[in-house]
């Protein structure tokens, strides 16, 4: 039907409006504005190109997350905003850099527009392989059995982003707690949020890595939301950050990552290659895997949001 | 099969524009931001080399889309990383940009308080 | 049926490019977090539609996220417009 | 009866993005920000309701149909406390200006 690419267009259109927006608007708060929408259209965009667990995952991390990282940075920053100077880079600069830009986006737009017609696919060994890990949902088996190592260094490289962003921390709040704490005003609307979404978010967040095994969903994209949910009742001022130096926190933090590890090494001992799991057990190992990944991750992503301590430890 | 072509010129312009963006703009915030833009223009890249490559059933190939999901999560722990540091030289140097006239006189005391 | 779905979300997204306009001409916090909120909504209603017209019915976990994190974007607008207007008093009375 | 339910469908969307238009319009035009706040909340609960309304025939099971009705649930908390916190906003930018 020809009426389908016109809502594509649309789309495209859209997203290419607030892309441009958001790098040339005038003060850094409303390009933040512009980029929490742009991650929202970015959403829409996988759901067209048949990816639904990307979707979920731009619109959780992309857009939630990172939206509310830069929205607390553009708000501290702002002071700062009027000392800073003009461009410094001149009108040739300027253009020599559009044109390097053009001809970067032209290679891409290239490469994309001359991939050979039956393009290189590793759809069919994944379809052959699916029936290994008794999954249905193809991405789940890729991220948990084809490429178990990706997942699980990732989770490392979570956990080392934790490490540096807590390493910034001023001398005089080591191992102290981030955020200031203020007194959450009981009649606050957002008192009130605080205290009717975070069960929902906790019901959709596992409801979004119970799915996943057969439909779109994941433990990233349900991590994601228990840890929205975490830093909703944070801002609200119902509840406080644990101090840093915690020892149980930093246990916690680590489990998740060492949890995968001994599996991965199980699998070794087990006659098979690391990170293989015995043959009809693989669906239940990687569910509790998921399970056991899911707090760890929502845990570390909230204290990433959250940011290195500020206060010193006492409450 | 249109969808991969208007898609696949928006991920180029998004990558150009975040590229762009990155360089041309002074202040780090920005910089930041341009540079998230540029990460998703390259993670659209791959969606759309993902959908090229639909075959056996599935309306993508899994693998690009799996490796997309992680370069997500790895692109926003660089990005917690990258606000964390701009934040932290803010509050020792009192300003927001790193051109080197510009660290003001708020920089000695505040760094040991 | 799908012809008609289309040219709604064609309204509806541009509608959505129009509501960044108002961040442009007001800069105030209110104004930013309506902007947010109503961009949020649009988009919302424009994936339902696109769920429907592509038949992806895992569109509507991907709405029901976005539901619910168009709330902690406000949130976490809410919380730095509160934070400018009055700075935070250290916690000297006693913990949570 | 698929007749009945597509005419359904297009009266309720179309009367969706009416109020969705008619909210955006609103958020442009109107002079200070509590009116445009009473525009705005039109547009989401309203808007999204209608379309949610219309795409209900469509959905494809009994789930699908009650995840939309969650869908615009968790809109109309958003919304409500958007509006209270903008409000909070516009009174204390209102007071200290």
């Amino acid at each position: 039907m020809t009426i389908v690419p016109a809502l594509d267009l649309f789309v495209a259109g859209v997203v290419l409006i607030v892309a441009v927006w958001t790098v040339v608007a005038r003060d850094s708060s409303s390009a933040v504005v512009g980029f929490v929408a742009y991650g929202l259209l970015l959403a829409l965009v996988w759901v067209r190109l048949g990816a639904p667990d990307v979707a979920l995952t731009e619109a959780a991390i992309g857009s939630g997350l990172t939206g509310a990282l830069l929205i607390g940075a553009a708000a501290r920053l702002r002071a700062g905003e009027s000392s800073t100077s003009a461009e410094h880079l001149g009108g040739v600069g300027r253009t020599l850099v559009a044109a390097l830009a053009t001809i970067v986006a032209a290679a891409i737009a290239v490469a994309l527009l001359s991939l050979p017609d039956p393009a290189p696919s590793l759809a069919p060994e994944a379809a052959a392989n699916a029936g290994a890990t008794g999954l249905g949902n193809p991405i789940t088996n890729v991220l948990m059995a084809f490429r178990a190592m990706d997942t699980m260094l990732e989770k490392f490289v979570l956990v080392i982003a934790l490490v540096g962003v807590w390493s910034l921390a001023p001398d005089g709040a080591w191992g102290g707690r981030p955020r200031s704490y203020h007194r959450a005003d009981p009649e606050g609307a957002l008192v009130f949020l605080a205290r009717v979404l975070p069960p929902l978010g906790v019901v959709l967040g596992i409801y979004v890595l119970w799915v996943s095994a057969d439909h779109p969903g994941g433990a990233f994209q349900g991590a994601t939301i228990l840890a929205a949910m975490w830093l909703v009742v944070l801002m609200a001022g119902l509840g406080d950050v644990p101090e840093v130096g915690r020892q149980q926190l930093r246990l916690m933090l680590v489990a998740g990552p060492v949890v995968f590890l001994i599996v991965g090494l199980g699998g070794l001992l087990l006659g098979g290659a690391f990170l293989s799991y015995p043959q009809d057990w693989a669906k239940p190992v990687i569910l509790a895997i998921e399970f056991a990944m899911i707090l760890t991750v929502a845990a570390t992503l909230a204290l990433l949001v959250a940011g290195p301590p500020e206060r010193s430890a006492e409450p | 099969m249109s969808e991969t072509i208007v898609f696949g010129l928006c991920a180029a312009v998004v990558a150009g524009l975040g590229l762009y963006g990155a360089i041309v703009n002074p202040q780090p915030l920005r910089k930041i931001l341009a540079f998230n833009l540029l990460g998703s223009g390259v993670f659209l890249f791959f969606g759309v080399v993902a959908r090229r490559g639909a075959a056996a059933g599935f309306p993508g190939d899994p693998i690009p889309q799996a490796l997309v999901i992680t370069g997500v999560v790895v692109a926003f722990s660089a990005t917690a990383l990258a606000l964390a540091l701009l934040l932290r030289y803010f509050d020792a140097t009192g300003s927001a940009s790193l051109r080197d006239g510009a660290a003001s006189n708020a920089g000695p005391e505040s760094t040991d308080a | 049926m799908n012809e008609f779905l289309t040219v709604m979300v064609g309204l509806i997204l541009a509608l959505l490019a129009l509501g960044l306009v108002r961040v442009l001409r007001g800069p105030g916090d209110a104004d930013r977090m309506m902007a947010a909120q109503l961009i949020g909504t649009c988009g919302i209603a424009a994936l339902l539609i696109i769920g429907v017209i592509g038949d992806i019915s895992a569109a509507i976990d991907v709405a029901l996220v976005l539901a619910l994190l168009a709330t902690f974007a406000a949130a976490a607008f809410a919380e730095c417009a509160r934070r400018a207007q009055q700075p935070d008093t250290p916690p000297e009375t006693e913990g949570p | 009866m698929s007749a009945v339910l597509d005419l359904v469908t297009i009266v309720a969307v179309s009367a969706g993005v009416f109020f969705f238009l008619a909210g955006t319009v609103g958020l442009l035009r109107f002079p200070d920000t509590l009116t445009r706040l009473h525009a705005l909340t039109k547009a989401d609960n309203l808007g999204l309701g209608l379309v949610a309304l219309g795409l209900l025939p469509q959905a494809g099971s009994l789930q699908n149909g009650l995840k939309l009705v969650c869908v615009w649930l968790l809109v109309l908390l958003a919304g409500a406390t958007v509006s209270q916190l903008v409000a909070q906003a516009a009174r204390r930018e209102g007071s200290s200006s």
